[in-house]
């Protein structure tokens, strides 16, 4: 596919929230509109794998691009954020997962757009995400042996590792 | 070197009782002697002029802090490299560890015996001359091999091997590169191939111009000799940005010395040798240098031979710069598909014109049109 | 791998190469194309924009402790008292350049204009310690004593003048009564106290314990 | 690895391209299995730079992060600046002046020139020849004399500001800018002619770590690595963002012109022909600036609206994304950056598969991944 003429049309976030709805029924809670650029569907952690394999192969949505997957830690509970992107249609959308507080999981989508990979460690390796059936699920940016996940809002600094004052 | 004996204990009277094989020795210690001093002072002047032309090509200016404008830059080289401590890698294999830079020395400054830089000026003028300097420059492989191998180290082991690889293949081509020389002057001997360039065609004279076949054969030595002795189309075993500094990388002090003279001492000799072969050597176009006093005559000849070896130098330098690095199987691929067919082909094409010409080349064929 | 492109490749080799070599020849043949700088003789000029070393001018410098809040590593601090005329006196202002990033923060936001960026760039040093620029040579501990001396005779001249007025105003009263209101909380004790303390300090500069900050009324 | 039954048993080699290796673009540790020369797996370790960036963006003010994003890319300062101006201007809906857009503009596509010429003499000099290293530094340095004129800094610039940039260009700056350009452009013909159509180099480059354009885009890859496989997406022309569709330039794309499309030589053309367009775009930046302020109206203690944003850029080295958290108080609340390095590490493994070690090598330079944009 060299040649991306934007020849597919360009969805707005309520028209691919209500395919979704339709589609996905009660997995897809709600959507995030005002205040958020590009929009948030919000969806049940468990339903994570399906509406993403549906989202890239669906035509008219086809987001074969992950630009970005963070977590984030509302305090009370965790988040897993997605951003994706359509080359064909040239639009964007956002797809975010609540996860409970303590041992957060949720099923990963590296199969779905192997961009997720490097992306899923770190979650896991700053924030403590664990994503279920991922290829290779390990600390990514910090040492192996290293306790806690720094991005926490409530994490503490250990004083010394390995007896270097931190 | 009898000869020579012979003729100094005629001349100095105190010699008389001495036997003679004493004093052939003593002559040969000093011819040694002399010769060490021009290739050390070569190869450290050799490393500060590449430095400088690396300086010029590069936009900027290249050593000039020590001594005026950098000129003794290589003897503050020399120093560090001597005074700095050589460590040998604790779980390295310390007897070969320690020979492998004496056996890469020795293989480059062994080949200066054969080097023709004058009339008379000929350490030994073997008669199997080209067949030696190709012998005595495989040593140089059993040193870079012992190196890769003993230091213990992936990478030097990595270089090591390619090395060997690399330096045993273009052998070949280089051998049969020098042959057409050896095929036009009907010897081996060195002093033999200048003469054969000498007489009064001058510049035509040379074997580059002999025939298209030795001219084409120059380039090929070129590129081959360049391979042989890691120049950097070629610097595989030692290249820094891959294999961190190959062969030699767990070397510090002299004994990195030795191999990085031992490099500049193979830069000299294929500079020497093609010269020697394709360049016409110490002749000295439109003029007879023997018919000079012995003196002036040795000396003359001496000054065209160095002038056209340092040109030689210089244009390696100057590719040096210029060119980024093969892969290993590409080098593989250039040797034996490129290089050894195309010498094969040429050697057969000088024997055949030598066959057909009687051993005449274009220039003396034009020179004897006009009788 | 035909012949044609066989011979192909080695054309290609030869011409591709020496292409590249007419141009590394035509840098090595004229010397002027020389760009490096020989630096401790030469040096660059120096645009006038630069943000080289802090330098703070503690006369305009009105302590107001914006550079200290907007530095986004903490390397300025400042130690300031409030002297006897109300304004705050500078005890210590003190940049630590091995940690400053020079990202010039501190400058804009810096409402006298004292904080600006030198030209300077040559500071390396062997210890730490000489990274820490000190704008007040005098030791902190000192200035904070002198201005806590000048606040207190200060105070003390404002109590007499009032103990006068109020004289004035007692006998003032007798004729009309007067509704001034003090508030003496300087009574003349702290003024006995100060003085006692230098005395006690006794011979050589009076080194008084870091008194609490007298809080004007 | 040996397929020959009576093969003599070789035994497979580990070895630590590690974090100090000459041409691994800063501390990135590559442990290879090596059979010989023959790469078998290639499983690169990052992390050894990571300082935490999000964190510290998590305790600082919107104004004081600013200089932490010079120490994103390094080589691409001004590119971030600008990225997170964007980003918390697309927050907080701040209106920028016309004349900063147009600075943000110029210094972004000069900074994209510089970090183009470390990547190609970077690249030329782990393939061998150091002499093109030394002629992009000579033009990277005039960039730098440009930069330090306008902002003070060489390296970390530290330019960009909420809402407009730190300073206006001073007297001098745009003709001086005009100036480099007229002496960079025929440059770029020399590049070529000594060293990107060298057969050696096209050899070492053509047909090695082929990546089709599906693969591109399913790793996510972004940038020069993307479109060297042939996909036309630049974000300066599909997102448009500030005041890039005034200029018109071509978005350069992989041709597959000396091998495979998608294979080395395309990315680092790709990279050569942008600096081209850069050229192009400044010029009409340098000659429509118009005049004005340079900084809006932001008040001393910032606090952003409640809201999630997030804002892509084209950097140098492909797609920076900014996700950008704010709950109205002075701090971001949590603050995500993804970079094109780290992106490209991911399909690292699944490339290197087969080649040999200079090929590794090869790989990392057609990437141009930087260290402290991996680990952050």
């Amino acid at each position: 596919m060299p040649r991306h003429k934007a020849k597919g049309n360009r969805l707005e976030a309520q028209a691919i929230f209500d395919t979704l709805k339709g589609k996905f029924g009660d997995a897809v809670v709600e959507l995030q509109g005002e205040g958020y650029s590009p929009a948030f569907v919000v969806v049940a952690a468990a339903a994570v794998k399906e509406v993403s394999r549906f989202l890239k192969e669906d035509p008219n949505l086809s987001f074969d691009v992950l630009m970005c997957l963070s977590g984030v830690d509302y305090k009370e509970k965790f988040a897993v954020a997605y951003h994706l992107h359509s080359l064909k249609h040239r639009h964007a959308i956002g797809l975010k997962a609540m996860l409970p507080r303590e041992n957060p999981s949720l099923p990963t989508v590296d199969d779905v757009w192997p961009a997720a990979n490097f992306n899923e460690r770190e979650a896991f390796d700053l924030f403590g995400i664990v994503f279920e059936g991922s290829k290779d699920l390990r600390r990514i940016l910090l040492p192996p042996d290293w306790e806690g996940h720094p991005l926490r809002k409530d994490y503490k600094y250990p004083d010394f590792y390995h007896g270097i004052k931190v | 070197m009898e000869a020579l004996a012979i003729s100094l204990v005629n001349a100095v009277p105190l010699l008389a009782g001495v036997p003679l094989w004493t004093v052939t020795l003593l002559l040969m210690v000093v011819v040694a002697a002399v010769i060490l001093v021009f290739a050390l002072t070569f190869e450290g002047v050799g490393s500060l002029v590449l430095r400088k032309v690396a300086g010029d090509i590069q936009a900027r200016i290249g050593p000039n802090r020590v001594g005026p404008n950098g000129m003794l830059q290589f003897l503050a080289d020399g120093v560090k490299l001597v005074l700095k401590e050589d460590l040998i890698p604790a779980s390295a294999d310390r007897l070969l560890f320690k020979l492998a830079p004496y056996f890469a020395f020795v293989g480059s400054f062994a080949a200066f015996v054969v080097v023709p830089f004058g009339v008379g000026l000929i350490a030994a003028d073997l008669n199997i001359g080209i067949y030696y300097v190709m012998a005595v420059t495989s040593l140089v492989v059993i040193g870079v091999l012992l190196a890769g191998w003993s230091s213990n180290n992936k990478w030097a082991l990595l270089g090591g091997m390619r090395a060997a690889a690399q330096i045993v293949s273009y052998e070949i081509p280089v051998g049969m590169a020098l042959i057409p020389a050896v095929l036009i002057a009907g010897s081996l001997s060195l002093q033999d191939i200048v003469r054969s360039q000498g007489g009064l065609l001058g510049i035509f004279g040379w074997n580059l111009f002999h025939n298209p076949f030795t001219f084409f054969s120059f380039f090929l030595y070129f590129t081959a000799a360049q391979a042989e002795t890691n120049q950097t189309p070629f610097d595989l075993p030692e290249a820094e940005s891959e294999l961190v500094s190959g062969y030699n990388v767990e070397y510090s002090g002299i004994r990195f010395g030795l191999f990085f003279l031992s490099e500049f001492g193979d830069m000299f000799i294929v500079a020497a040798l093609a010269t020697a072969c394709f360049l016409g050597g110490w002749n000295v176009p439109y003029f007879n240098a023997g018919a000079l006093p012995w003196i002036w005559g040795n000396l003359l000849s001496l000054g065209v031979f160095l002038t056209k070896a340092f040109t030689m130098v210089l244009i390696m330098m100057w590719v040096r710069w210029t060119l980024p690095r093969l892969r290993v199987d590409q080098l593989m691929r250039m040797a034996w598909k490129y290089l050894v067919p195309l010498t094969f082909v040429n050697l057969l094409g000088v024997s055949l014109w030598l066959l057909v010409f009687q051993g005449k080349g274009i220039p003396g064929m034009i020179a004897s049109l006009f009788g | 791998m035909g012949l044609k492109a066989y011979m192909n490749d080695i054309v290609e080799a030869v011409v591709t190469t020496a292409k590249g070599m007419r141009i590394t020849a035509r840098y090595g043949v004229n010397p002027k194309e020389e760009v490096t700088l020989q630096y401790p003789e030469e040096r660059w000029e120096i645009p006038e924009g630069y943000r080289g070393f802090l330098h703070n001018d503690v006369k305009k410098c009105t302590s107001c402790t914006m550079c200290v809040k907007v530095c986004p590593i903490d390397c300025i601090s400042l130690e300031a008292v409030r002297g006897a005329d109300k304004k705050m006196v500078l005890a210590s202002y003190d940049i630590n350049i091995g940690r400053c990033m020079y990202c010039g923060l501190c400058v804009e936001v810096c409402p006298p204009k004292s904080l600006k960026h030198t030209a300077g760039y040559e500071m390396a040093s062997v210890a730490r310690g000489e990274l820490i620029l000190h704008f007040i040579q005098e030791d902190a501990a000192e200035i904070k004593a002198r201005v806590a001396l000048q606040v207190a005779e200060v105070a003390a001249k404002e109590a007499e003048a009032k103990k006068a007025a109020e004289a004035q105003a007692v006998t003032k009263a007798a004729e009309v009564p007067s509704s001034e209101t003090e508030s003496a909380d300087l009574s003349s004790e702290a003024v006995r106290a100060a003085k006692e303390e230098a005395g006690k300090a006794g011979g050589g500069e009076p080194k008084a314990t870091k008194e609490e900050e007298k809080k004007p009324e | 690895m040996t397929t020959r039954s009576n093969a003599l048993p070789t035994q497979e080699m580990t070895i630590n391209m590690g974090p100090q290796h000459p041409s691994t673009h800063g501390v990135l540790r590559v442990i290879l299995t090596t059979d010989g020369e023959v790469v078998t797996r290639a499983v690169p370790d990052v992390g050894y730079l990571h300082r935490g960036l999000e964190k510290i963006g998590e305790r600082v003010t919107y104004a004081q992060f600013m200089p932490f994003t010079d120490r994103l890319d390094y080589l691409a300062a001004m590119n971030c600046n600008c990225a997170w101006a964007w980003a918390v201007e697309k927050l907080a809906k701040i209106e920028v002046p016309e004349r900063a857009e147009f600075l943000r503009v110029i210094v972004s596509e000069l900074n994209r020139i510089s970090s183009h010429l470390i990547a190609f003499g970077s690249y030329t000099a782990d393939m061998g020849a150091f002499t093109p290293f030394l002629y992009a530094i000579r033009e990277r340095e005039q960039v730098n004399d440009l930069f330090e004129m306008l902002c003070g800094n060489r390296l970390t610039y530290n330019y960009a500001r909420v809402g407009g940039v730190s300073g206006d260009a001073p007297p001098g700056f745009l003709e001086k800018t005009k100036e480099f350009l007229d002496y960079f452009e025929p440059k770029l013909d020399e590049y070529n002619n000594l060293i990107s159509y060298n057969k050696i180099f096209v050899h070492r480059l053509a047909n090695v770590a082929v990546i089709p354009a599906e693969e591109a885009v399913a790793y996510g890859l972004t940038g020069p690595n993307l479109r060297g496989s042939g996909v036309f997406f630049d974000l300066r022309k599909d997102e448009p963002y500030s005041v890039y569709p005034k200029f018109d330039f071509k978005v350069c794309v992989g041709t597959g012109e000396r091998g495979t499309l998608g294979d080395c030589f395309d990315r680092y053309m790709v990279r050569i022909n942008e600096m081209r367009e850069s050229i192009k775009i400044v010029r009409q930046a340098v000659a429509q600036i118009p005049d004005g302020p340079v900084l809006a109206k932001v008040p001393r203690v910032f606090k952003p609206p409640v809201g999630e944003t997030y804002f892509r850029s084209e950097c140098p080295r492909g797609e920076t994304g900014i996700y950008l958290i704010s709950d109205g108080s002075v701090n971001p609340y949590r603050l995500k950056i993804r970079t094109g390095s780290f992106v490209s590490m991911n399909i690292f493994e699944k490339i290197t598969r087969g080649l040999m070690i200079a090929d590794i090598v090869a790989v990392i330079g057609s990437f141009d991944i930087i260290l402290p944009e991996i680990d952050r």
